[in-house]
């Protein structure tokens, strides 16, 4: 037979993925707006470029992020990574470097055993050859690790990992017989032949021993360029399209580009970079709490791509970003998610096989009608002017002791406030956009915006992350906006809070919007150092939990809620604190149900370290003498 | 009734208020009771209501709504479910953990679905 | 639909009706719109039943309209309610013979008032004597004139010349039967058969040869109402109400309702024009529309009497349908014309006129 | 023990007579159980499944019927108790057939009558095929199948609360305690008997009262779809296709509701029983103003009658359910030993 004719599955598979990935990137590039075009120009001939170069082979070869979660899954998917990258480099080099022509084709350097079956047996060759032995063992050993993570994750440190459709099957098998059959391939090769190094040599010097070598060796060849030629070929429709496209991604990310608040093709890049390497399912809390295990962000993204009815995995996750935190890819999912919360689709019909090659997703923003409408609202209240607003929030009325101790600090440390939602206010708007109904929340946020503007205000405090990230976000305000943690860590810095040191070993949950939400790490901190002792607790500041009470998720059951909670307060409370501090009145009623430590706002803290004016502590004395006497 | 005829009697056939539950359409109440089971617990305590931040500005009662629900009354419901905020508040106060927030949302899914007949 | 359960109800509300010497009391809507039917009453208690029926044209009105539309106050009917017992009194008769169930009503609730109160016999003992010098007795029974005939509905039924039974088919005719509200539904033992399911109309058309017909909306007002219809703006909840029976009983496919207040007798009957007009409906098994009687009315049928003597022409949903149907000769022509022959105005916008 | 045996009459062989008479024959005295029935038992007979935890009321019975096996007590049954008198140092019961005992004490345990539903008339009761009261409804599970007069399987069935009970029209102010409950259980019942049927509850208040009723209640929400609305029905009547039609108002909607049903039941209450009436009014004995036998003390009494040696026991006080019923019997064998004791 004609041995020859074996690289045609390969040049197939390699050209048309490249001429594939050409056009489609073109396409997506096309389908940019103006603004993300010329950031993208921009940074290919700027620093974002080498900085790109650099994060693709930190994280799409070393895979660094990974390596950092998990060593042995990191190793996995740098070996694999990396090790093939070795392969096709030095495989050219060597290609080029011991044959006759330079500028091969790219099936001369991959099949380059076959067509130089001497070569290396001994002198600087033999070190070669050595070396890409060496790489295709490396590989090899990711290989093994890989199949051991599919058929049993545990073994990886790994609680769950994504479940695969049919064409990811055939891609992955295909991948998984690539470096085998080149193993075999090679080691038939040069145990006809006497050459190779300690791993294909060896190998083949055995297999020759028993086997006419010189004939099995073009069906694994066959089997090679076959098996390379397929996962080509399959790629744009299976998972491991992620691979290129990740590259793609990295440089828009580097340009500057955002997901914003419209699906675009960067969104599409996005969905198709997801490796569905399933770290975002084990880190879930919905997962390992509350044993919902078909909503991650994986699942979500693989929905996505192929174009199932996701709502209701849109609709349950809590938004509470640590996924985001995560993922190796760094694939903005809170955004993505909320994108398609705001769209209203019906009548899908999933990709099937062949149009999964489709250069364009017929799948476009589709904006829900508004369901909402709130023009029953007027202020015709007179305006009250004053330099600090105080907006307490909806939930921060559920909880009095909050706007309480609040009002103490304030009054205390001599501010002039107005206490704007005293009398039941507006919501901010946050929750709305939560559910996806972005116009509805305009309107609220218009009439509180009208409210803020006229006060002349030039701080608005509030009580409620939640309205703090939106009046942060999505208000067109001159006032400073401020959580009341910062507020108070303000007032403690210029000194106009007196305070006294509380001897409580205390710990502190991140509220998820305050935190990971708007990066307000350090001054609850400060505060609470300032009064009492804070501990560390297992998940801090970006990792902390999300105490399960969240507005982010719409359909999640009360029950599965206090599962959450629950899981969350064992852990906060580990170190057995005497109280458990938070800054958020959500947090502090969701907490409060599940553990029987002391759930406290941080302002409750404060203010039980504000000192009693003397006036008051002779009355108590005066009141104890007169105990004490009766008593005796 | 035409102008004419009320000129002519000066008054008209007074609508009738009656629940005909036989005759009503419980559509909505089975699509709701379906995507939001906890729907079913609701005892009209009216704690939601007392709570409600949109309540404060107008006559919005969740409680009559999950209970126009039940009946199959849509007419009365078609302006109520736009008034709530989604705010939660009273996802907080509900003593048989009904999902509230979401019933308004699915209510208000419901009757755009029933509108487009896809229900 | 259990009987021996109806009777067991109607044993325990039987009254007692006396069967002679009424001093007869005549209602203000019944002798302008349907004075037939008051006229028939008399005649069949004085020539067919030979009785002794006495009036007084000293009546007045009870002024039972004007005391359920909040003009008149409960102590200026109580003197007036009592005059009349004086009248009677003093003609010598103690069974009252009321024509009008809303005077009914009030004798009722004005003796039990009294029962209880009797302080407040007194007091209307004191005014009347004040205002006329008149006293007083109790009388030893008040009687709605139904009452009477359903006495004596068997004794009517022996005399029959017709039965409610369509001689075509021999079948019994449907008959709706109302019973106005403050016939019993105020004080249940005056009543004959009590208040949910009276017995006092079945009866008679039971004897008759009539087929009752019970329908969801039996116990449901005719919708008059007094603050109701008096108020022009509230009548279309008068309206509305009559309509509501109408729908329910219109699946029985009536020949005829039945009456035995000068109210319901009227706006059942009237209204059916009135909806015919709004809404384009008329009701009847054959959109006919269906004749509202009085229970003299039929009674008279039953004996024989002349229908224009009667005066059913003057109802609004005319009979002539139903007379075919019972096989009485009446002759339409003879409808609007007077005494001596003269043609009297033809009311127009009749139902099957 | 036999020295100091004394004699008891116990009259009423329900649940309560039953539980008494057990406990003090287990204590030796002698015990005359006297029910005017051929069966003791009381109105437990008639019961399928018991509130809240649907135990069959067969164990109960079964329970009672060992209670009273005991040498000790004599069951006369058949016959009724007509008049209790104290006599010197004894108690003399008159039987209704004249026969007079001779006891050293008696516990009256004359129990309750299920409200005669015919009295309100405008549900029809008696009168429309297809409304029964909540006693024929538990024949009907004992029979294993629960059906219109026409033997189909209904499609929507109504239980209508407080039937006789807290209704000044039928001269009853006082709350039945169990009939809310018994409503809940039955209306579970019926739902697991016909997965199909939608079953409603007419209530006024829901009064889960006792231990794990609320559970059951939500139970049948969450669980069974059984279905709520707040109202007194009104009136029912029959339509042209013999269906049942009730008017009521949806009190949580303000706005009257119409419903058609197939089988509507009458939540019948409690009311002081004529036989124990008989018996107060030959004995002097005083009633309370919801008619049933009134207590020395509302708090620490609850067992006394105005006749030395005399105590009550049971639903002849108040309605109770069984669990209280019990205990009230048991209660009233201390104060009659007590008595003995201190006699």
């Amino acid at each position: 037979m004609n041995s020859e004719h074996f690289v045609f599955p390969f040049n197939l598979g390699l050209y048309f993925i490249l001429i594939y990935s050409v056009v489609r990137s073109t396409i997506w590039f096309r389908n940019l707006s103006r603004s993300d075009k010329l950031r993208l120009q921009r940074g290919f001939f700027g620093l974002p470029f080498m900085q790109s170069i650099r994060e693709i082979f930190m994280e799409s070869l070393l895979h660094r992020r990974i390596f950092k979660r998990n060593p042995v899954l990191g190793y996995m998917h740098m070996s694999l990574a990396f090790g093939w990258f070795l392969l096709i480099v030095f495989g050219t080099i060597e290609a080029d470097f011991f044959s006759a022509r330079h500028l091969n084709p790219p099936s001369h350097s991959i099949f380059f055993r076959w067509y130089n079956p001497e070569h290396g047996a001994s002198g600087f060759p033999a070190v070669f050859s050595f070396w890409m032995d060496l790489l295709l063992a490396f590989i090899l050993s990711g290989l093994l690790l890989a199949m051991v993570k599919r058929f049993i994750p545990g073994m990886m440190g790994m609680k769950k990992t994504t479940k695969h459709t049919w064409t990811d099957r055939i891609t992955l098998l295909s991948l998984w017989l690539i470096f085998p059959s080149r193993l075999m391939a090679e080691s038939f090769t040069c145990g006809a032949h006497g050459s190779g190094s300690f791993l294909t040599g060896s190998l083949g010097a055995t297999l020759a021993s028993v086997l006419p070598a010189a004939d099995i060796a073009p069906y694994f060849w066959w089997l090679y360029s076959l098996a390379l030629g397929t996962f080509f070929i399959l790629l744009p429709v299976s998972r491991y399209f992620h691979i290129p496209v990740e590259l793609f991604l990295i440089f828009m990310r580097n340009s500057g580009i955002r997901t914003g608040d419209k699906s675009s093709s960067y969104t599409e890049v996005q969905t198709n970079a997801c490796s569905s390497c399933g770290i975002c399912i084990s880190t879930c809390q919905m997962s390992y709490a509350a044993g919902i295990n078909d909503i991650q962000s994986a699942y979500f993204v693989k929905g996505l791509r192929n174009e199932r009815d996701i709502a209701a995995i849109t609709a349950n996750c809590l938004m509470c970003g640590r996924c985001e935190e995560v993922c190796p890819v760094g694939i903005e999912l809170g955004p993505m998610r909320l994108i398609e919360r705001r769209q209203d689709r019906k009548n899908f019909e999933p990709l099937t096989f062949p149009e999964g090659y489709a250069l364009t997703r017929k799948r476009g923003f589709m904006e829900r009608p508004t369901t909402q409408s709130y023009n029953y609202l007027v202020n015709d209240n007179p305006v009250v002017q004053a330099d600090v607003l105080f907006f307490a929030g909806c939930m921060t009325h559920l909880t009095p002791s909050i706007i309480v101790a609040m009002k103490k600090i304030m009054n205390s440390a001599g501010v002039r406030y107005h206490f704007m939602d005293e009398e039941g206010g507006v919501c901010c708007g946050r929750p709305l956009m939560l559910a996806g109904r972005d116009k509805e929340a305009r309107e609220l946020i218009n009439h509180n915006s009208d409210l803020i503007w006229k006060s002349g205000a030039k701080i608005l405090v509030t009580s409620c992350p939640i309205c703090y990230k939106v009046f942060n976000e999505s208000y067109y305000l001159e006032t400073r906006v401020m959580h009341h943690s910062e507020f108070i860590n303000l007032l403690i810095e210029e000194g106009s809070l007196r305070l006294g040191y509380l001897h409580r070993k205390v710990v502190y949950h991140d509220p998820c919007e305050l935190g990971r939400g708007s990066g307000i790490y350090e001054e609850p901190r400060a505060v609470i150092n300032y009064v009492a002792d804070l501990q560390k607790s297992q998940h801090e500041k970006n990792m902390a939990l999300c105490c399960g009470g969240s507005l982010g998720n719409l359909t999640l059951a009360s029950g599965k809620r206090s599962m959450i909670a629950a899981d969350a307060a064992r852990s906060l409370t580990a170190s057995s604190p005497d109280e458990l501090i938070t800054a958020c009145p959500l947090c502090k009623k969701t907490l409060g149900q599940a553990t029987e430590t002391k759930v406290t706002d941080i302002a409750e803290l404060v203010a039980a370290a504000l000192p009693t004016t003397p006036a008051k502590a002779k009355a108590r004395i005066k009141k104890v003498l007169a105990k004490t006497e009766n008593n005796g | 009734m035409s102008e004419t005829l009320e000129k002519k009697f000066g008054f008209t056939i007074n609508p009738s208020r009656l629940i005909d539950y036989d005759t009503s359409d419980r559509k909505v109440r089975e699509y709701v009771t379906l995507k939001e089971p906890s729907f079913k617990l609701c005892f009209a305590c009216g704690g939601c209501t007392a709570t409600c931040t949109a309540g404060q500005h107008i006559s919005f009662n969740l409680r009559r709504m999950n209970n126009l629900i039940r009946r199959g009354e849509i007419a009365p419901l078609r302006e109520e479910v736009t008034r709530c905020m989604l705010c939660g508040k009273c996802l907080l106060v509900c003593p048989r953990g009904v999902n509230t927030r979401n019933v308004v949302a699915v209510a208000a899914e419901a009757i755009r679905k029933l509108e487009r007949n896809e229900l | 639909m259990k009987l021996e359960g109806k009777k067991r109800i109607w044993a325990e509300y039987q009254k007692d009706i006396p069967d002679d010497h009424f001093f007869y009391v005549r209602s203000c809507i019944r002798q302008t719109f349907f004075a037939g039917s008051e006229q028939t009453f008399l005649k069949i208690m004085r020539d067919d039943l030979g009785k002794d029926v006495f009036e007084d044209p000293r009546h007045t009105t009870c002024t039972g309209i004007g005391y359920h539309g909040d003009v008149v106050p409960f102590e200026t009917i109580q003197t007036v309610v009592a005059r009349h017992f004086a009248l009677a009194t003093e003609a010598g008769y103690r069974h009252i013979a009321i024509s009008c169930v809303t005077s009914f009503g009030i004798y009722s609730e004005i003796l039990e008032t009294w029962k209880h109160f009797p302080e407040t016999l007194e007091r209307t003992r004191e005014d009347l004597y004040k205002a006329t010098g008149r006293t007083f007795d109790i009388p030893e029974t008040i009687s709605h004139a139904s009452d009477i005939i359903y006495k004596f509905r068997d004794e009517i039924a022996r005399k029959a010349k017709y039965n409610l039974a369509d001689v075509s088919t021999g079948k019994p005719l449907k008959v709706v039967e109302h019973i106005g509200c403050h016939y019993s539904k105020m004080f249940p033992r005056y009543g004959v058969g009590g208040a949910e399911f009276p017995h006092v109309l079945i009866g008679m058309i039971e004897s008759w040869g009539g087929d009752v017909i019970d329908y969801p909306e039996r116990r449901h007002c005719c919708g008059f109402g007094f603050r109701q219809y008096l108020i022009q703006a509230n009548r279309g909840y008068s309206l509305s109400a009559s309509r509501k029976k109408f729908e329910s009983m219109e699946p029985y496919q009536p020949d005829l309702i039945i009456a035995n207040c000068p109210g319901c007798a009227m706006f059942m009957d009237r209204w059916q024009y009135t909806i015919k007009e709004i809404d384009s409906v008329t009701y009847g098994g054959d959109g006919q529309g269906i004749p509202v009687l009085t229970y003299e009315e039929v009674a008279g049928l039953v004996l024989g009497y002349d229908p224009w003597e009667m005066g059913l022409q003057f109802h609004n949903v005319q009979s002539l349908p139903l007379l075919r149907k019972m096989g009485i000769k009446a002759d339409p022509a003879r409808r609007f014309l007077a005494k001596d022959g003269s043609r009297l105005p033809e009311p127009a916008n009749l139902i099957n006129g | 023990m036999r020295a100091t045996s004394k004699h008891v009459v116990v009259a009423g062989g329900g649940v309560a007579g039953m539980e008494a008479a057990g406990a003090l024959a287990e204590m030796g005295h002698t015990v005359s159980l006297v029910e005017k029935e051929q069966n003791p038992g009381g109105h437990l007979l008639q019961w399928h499944a018991l509130f809240p935890d649907h135990r069959p009321a067969s164990e109960v019975k079964h329970y009672l019927k060992k209670r009273i096996e005991n040498e000790n007590i004599t069951v006369f049954t058949g016959i009724g108790v007509d008049k209790i008198r104290h006599h010197g140092h004894e108690v003399i019961v008159t039987l209704t057939d004249g026969t007079a005992i001779n006891a050293d004490a008696a516990i009256i345990a004359t129990g309750f009558d299920l409200f005669d539903a015919r009295r309100k008339e405008e549900y029809g009761y008696g009168i429309y095929d297809n409304v029964i009261t909540s006693a024929e409804l538990e024949d009907m599970f004992t029979a294993g199948k629960v059906t219109t007069t026409d033997g189909k399987t209904p499609s929507r069935v109504g239980l209508i609360h407080c039937v006789g009970s807290r209704d000044e029209k039928v001269n009853n102010n006082h709350c039945s305690k169990v009939c809310c409950v018994t409503a809940v259980k039955q209306a579970i019942e019926i739902r697991k008997q016909l997965p199909g049927t939608e079953v409603f509850c007419f209530y006024m208040d829901m009064r889960m009262y006792g231990p794990y009723y609320e559970e059951l209640y939500r139970e049948s929400q969450e669980v069974y779809n059984v279905n709520y609305i707040r109202g007194k029905v009104s009136e029912a009547s029959v339509n042209i296709n013999n269906r049942l039609v009730i008017k009521v108002e949806d009190t949580l909607a303000g706005r009257p509701l119409k419903m058609e049903l197939d089988l509507m039941v009458l939540m019948v209450g409690m009311e002081m029983s004529q036989s124990g009436t008989r018996l107060a009014e030959a004995s002097g004995l005083k009633r309370g103003i919801n008619r049933f036998f009134e207590t020395g003390d509302h708090h620490f009494g609850n067992n006394l009658s105005g006749l030395r040696g005399v105590f009550y026991a049971g639903t002849c006080t108040a309605p109770m359910n069984i669990t209280d019923t019990i205990s009230h019997a048991r209660a009233a064998v201390a104060e009659t030993v007590r008595y003995l004791n201190d006699r």
